[in-house]
């Protein structure tokens, strides 16, 4: 049996996560786990503060500060947000510089465009 | 006899095209693996190209084709190219300059032990790759080659025929990166679904000049021009096309749509199967040839990847090691005293056992130096020097951590 | 005669729509009719639960989950938020699995770069 | 010494910038001086009504209405929005059509995953 | 005549070059298409070379040079390539070996059908583009071929020349396109701004193997090396380079900035334009045919793209068609028998009309068989198979729902 | 000396390799460009190869090989290609027809303009660009080709070797190339980390191409196959695989990770480097100079770039400019009579400093008319019509605003 999605207007979230494009496979594979139904990816480049990625070029080492990284975007019901970030938090971290962040956006309105359905069943 | 411009002529071309294959084998490859990891099997390729070829130059040439020690290893006659005769032949080419033969050599060379690179693609380490292929040219390929190829080679002694290198070339290298692949040990993530290609028409760049480099490296491999040179071709031909075909369908059989990466892997079977015979066989037999070669590796190939789960990236050993096997065997069944007078008759054609026993002995005598001798040699270097880049290091690739470069940026 | 777009802090929103990527050019187009000054689209690859896309290797079929959308992201003012949430329903919906979310978002603040205006007048 | 960025629930923002391409790194320079402590770029394509990109297929001058654009997202904590907003409105404007838009929205948490922590010294 | 071995060194190198055509034809159109699509029309070039190049050895190449069936079409003498000589000339080309002959003729006939799969792109199924390539070669091709190439040929018979394929390759395959585009109708989209190529320096790195294959196209057509396949070589070249400046220059002229895409077209114009006649005529000549050829190609595609909306989806009709038939006639104007004994002079060398009607009539007869038979096929692959894939697999893609594949993953 | 079938065949596969390597220079140089810019590049060498084969056809040959006009420049004789002969050879290349050498030398004079493009990348607006490739040709190659390879050419005439074009071509394109980058001046971002390459592998397909093209380059530069073309063939080889290794090893020792674009780089710098004194030396030669090129022209492309903020985009000064001058000089070294009858000795193989003065007056008239001619020229096209496009065009990209084309769309 398909799990149940209570989605209302009041209380979807959502939460978008910048990690490390290595560790998205493994990631989205535990995502699937925490009950969401769906997620959305895009390939970003990030900068932060410290270390960069280096290249070279003609022999010398050039920063390049803006590194190829994953984001995850997903709307979830408000009880599910903890679960989300607690799976993200444990599959996105190694503890080392670059591990990226978590930030959660509240939502007004979600909508099913295959049933254009904004409340509960949307997505069974 | 007195050298030919004719033949010269084709050698020099083949020369270039056989060339041209070391690199089209890196966007071959690369295409088929995943970008963060493309450009460094490029890298490996193109600086193999460059670096084996030195080799070849220093040391290479004379270990195969000097003056034999005992069958065992030529001499030293040759070292640094000295003394090989720019206006005279050698008696291995004789109608064609023995610097046109000696370059000739050097492209085969090159290329045979960077066939590896595709079963140990995505994990290597870029010092570790540069000593493997070092090491394994000298204690491998330049023996082996010497012991078929060479005058007064062991097994050419006991009549070994390998026309252009079924045995000498993919049965060794195709073994050897089995071998390669197992103490390397599997990638992260191997068996699921997140080892996709890149850039298939990259590959499919790589495949197209592989099949025209292989008109060069078969046709070329008799050392002259005219209707032998001609018959391997059409029988190269032939069997790039059949091997393609029985690729396409037995993908199009097991997933339900006829794939192109099974097409472009399919025409190199096709290619590696005839190599130990084109110039031994009517290309009617290539035909069926490369339809029977076809079938075994990709069998084969499920048997490394899917039930021994060996994780040779690229299937070096079923493409290469298994198809040279099963071509160098077929020497002993179908080769032709009609079509090339220099051969005996093999079993099929009315010529006894003698012929398949000699290329059984060779293929085994290949088997157990490559896999045996690639194993010894990458435990050692596994021991010394470390073979795999660092967890974390392939978690972000190799194209960053081993050369601070990137295949793309937009 | 250009329309008037009135943008105000307090009623600007962000839509957000993810639809199938072949769907997008026509989507777009029909966008363009209802009265939006601007649209931006991002290529993304998505994952829901159902049917995924399959892909080849080595005459495997394997479950490439993650398919490439469009996604689409339109700041408007509060009265548009309908006409725009009826066009992506009417144009990227076939009824079949796959077709997307749209979700909206309060916006805070809206500010043409050309005029560092916030208020109304910043897109004419 | 480094800056000490302060983060807390209530008061971040996540601020979106839609800017051309090719003011991008002169763009993420000077965002760096603001004292921002990250910041994260996409690859998008843009519509706005006027003036379009134009490219040719067989002779014919194609309006390639979509055009590439870069899209900066950069949370942040409340007092630091308006020297952001004040850079790109400095370094992305030429005054032209095309400058793209700024946008401000509300976010409810922000998390870094190398700590875990969405309070205070999470980016130190 | 006895074997001549430089002869076969350079048409040995020439089927090399015209065999790498095929998928230099596949990265050209894969380029110019959308990116989703463009893995099938690399998939079918080179599947299509394996197929096709099979179906030669098997069929083809009796069908087209067996011993004629009243002019009609080649005998069974060869199937299978049986009887086939390796150490003799046919007559032919009567200094290399037979075989070397009937492998260089296949890659022709392997490329010529492939010509097609940029008009049916982005939307014709997988298994119907099999179908249509075997019929088409067996129905259409192979005929053609004997008539004008096959001894005894009633085309050959009644004069027409057509030195490397403008009448039987580019003429028939180029109206073949039109037919099969009106039949399996317009994309979806078509005339939007939406069909935009997809990645321009692979159209390109197609377009330069085009232009050095075409060398060995042409160049080796003469079957002989020597001052012959030189004059065509430089022939060839300076077609390509005026055609391409043609294009280049309209390009310009009609929306303001000189286009890449312009100018590779109009290369390939250049070389269609002079194949006909390119052992015929001097390269001043060429030159001139060229810029003929140049502008008319370029209206007769604006006429079939815009005027006829036939999506023709790169121009197959215009660029081939068009142009081969454009450069059949010119050998009626400007063949030289100064330049080639074999070939009478044409109207403006002073050699009457004669020469013009017999090419006029081979034109004529190949837009019929192209034309009116590829409309014929097509319709019946569409009834019994279904030429189309269906709206929604359209919409995906044809990679996808035909291969199971994508072009490019991240 | 009655034409050679041989020597033609091999003449005519060189012109097209060396063809091929005009496209090839495009993809090099458009992977290690940025994006935005990488399809400009290639417009401009793919047409280059159209537009400056139509100017040599009709002007250039006959003013570099016409009967001389007091060792100055050639005469008309041959406007137009007229009256070159078929049939018959001429004096500069006594076995193959004269059209085969002119068209040979065709594709020299198309590619050696265009190694410009890779220092005025990103910046030159496209009509300049044009006007600068032909005004180029005309003042400065034909006329340097004249007199180092015209019969009667003053630099000939005092005894100055070039075998493959080391004084004529890449000094001369080389040094221009600094002229024009100055006059150009440095694109907005030199200096900092925004000009990263965006294909690495599409670079990688140009390398390897140029490197396959420049067998056809230099061992077709003998006009003769055999021997010769087969010791011309292995120094060019050595001396790529040594240029390449001394590049990466050069880069690893700088960044601590050997690069890919390095190896890339440093095969054409080894390429350049054999080119004069290809003919002249032994591949044990080939071997040194290669290593001392590599590491000369690495510094100098550090002293241009970083010291003297040349913006030479992909530094033609130093990898074509510096290595075309040490190669050069080093004919006056090693120079053999011993591999070539026709050159005298060089001072180390003790033949006295005469062979090294008259190198020096070469590469001195080459460096001269090249980088003072281009400054000159360049100077007047920016007064007439502007050399550079507008700042916006700049920030925007040439692709769109030239030619309004991009490279990739998805
Ligand atoms: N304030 C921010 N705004 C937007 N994106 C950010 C911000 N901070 C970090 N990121 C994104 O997260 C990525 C990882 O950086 P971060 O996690 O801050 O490193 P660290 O783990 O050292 O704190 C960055 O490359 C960037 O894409
Ligand atoms: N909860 C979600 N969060 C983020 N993206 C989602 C979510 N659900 C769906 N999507 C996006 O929408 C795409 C289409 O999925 P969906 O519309 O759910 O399929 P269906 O039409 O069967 O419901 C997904 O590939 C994903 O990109
Ligand atoms: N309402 C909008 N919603 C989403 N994106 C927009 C909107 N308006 C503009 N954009 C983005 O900003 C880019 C620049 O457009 P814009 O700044 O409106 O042009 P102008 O400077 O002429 O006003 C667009 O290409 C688009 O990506």
């Amino acid at each position: 049996m398909r799990r149940r999605h209570i989605w209302s207007d009041d209380i979807v979230k959502k939460i978008d996560a910048i990690i490390r494009t290595e560790l998205l496979p493994i990631v989205k594979e535990q995502l699937k786990n925490t009950g969401i139904n769906g997620m959305t990816v895009y390939s970003v480049s990030g900068w932060s503060r410290g270390k960069d990625e280096v290249l070279q070029w003609k022999g010398h080492l050039i920063v390049h500060d803006f590194i190829a990284k994953s984001k995850l975007e997903i709307i979830v019901s408000d009880e599910q947000v903890n679960a989300v970030i607690d799976t993200i938090g444990k599959y996105a971290r190694t503890g080392e510089h670059g591990d990226g962040i978590i930030f959660v956006l509240p939502v007004e309105r979600a909508i099913n465009i295959k049933t254009m359905d904004d409340r509960d069943r949307a997505f069974e | 006899m007195p050298l030919d411009a004719s033949d010269t002529t084709w050698i020099i071309v083949a020369t270039g095209l056989v060339m041209m294959m070391t690199p089209a084998l890196g966007f071959f490859e690369a295409g088929l693996l995943r970008s963060k990891n493309s450009l460094s099997v490029i890298m490996q390729t193109f600086s193999g190209l460059a670096i084996l070829s030195a080799l070849w130059f220093i040391l290479g040439f004379t270990m195969v084709y000097g003056q034999t020690l005992s069958g065992i290893i030529g001499g030293s006659d040759w070292l640094f190219f000295n003394g090989v005769p720019h206006e005279e032949a050698l008696s291995y080419a004789p109608t064609i300059p023995g610097i046109t033969f000696a370059s000739y050599m050097m492209m085969l060379a090159v290329i045979t032990p960077l066939l590896m690179t595709g079963a140990i693609a995505e994990r290597t380490k870029w010092s570790a790759f540069l000593v493997l292929m070092i090491a394994w040219s000298i204690f491998i390929y330049y023996p082996l080659a010497h012991w078929v190829w060479g005058k007064g080679g062991w097994l050419a002694q006991i009549g070994v025929f390998d026309f252009a290198g079924g045995i000498v070339i993919h049965t060794s290298a195709g073994m050897s990166s089995l071998a390669a692949a197992i103490v390397l040990k599997r990638r992260k993530n191997f068996g699921t679904a997140l080892l996709l290609p890149h850039n298939i028409p990259l590959a499919v760049i790589g495949a197209s000049l592989l099949w025209l480099g292989w008109f060069g490296f078969n046709a070329g491999s008799g050392f002259i021009t005219g209707a032998l040179a001609s018959n391997v071709l059409l029988v190269t031909h032939i069997g790039s096309a059949m091997g393609a075909i029985v690729w396409m369908l037995l993908s199009w059989k097991r997933s339900g749509r006829a794939s192109l990466t099974a097409v472009i892997n399919g025409a190199l079977v096709g290619l590696v199967a005839v190599t130990p015979s084109a110039a031994y066989i009517t290309a009617q037999n290539a035909f069926f040839l490369a339809i029977i070669a076809g079938l075994i590796s990709y069998f084969a190939m499920i048997l490394f990847k899917e039930k021994l789960k060996i994780d040779d990236a690229l299937d070096v050993g079923a493409v290469h090691g298994v198809t040279g096997i099963t071509g160098s065997l077929a020497v002993g069944f179908i080769a032709s005293n009609a079509i090339n007078h220099s051969v005996p008759n093999g079993l099929l054609m009315g010529g006894g056992p003698a012929l398949l026993q000699a290329q059984a002995i060779g293929v085994g005598v290949a088997i157990i130096l490559g896999f045996g001798g690639t194993l010894i040699i990458s435990k050692i270097i596994n021991k010394i020097m470390g073979l795999r880049v660092k967890e974390a290091e392939e978690d972000i690739c190799l194209d960053i951590t081993q050369h601070a470069e990137k295949a793309y940026l937009e």
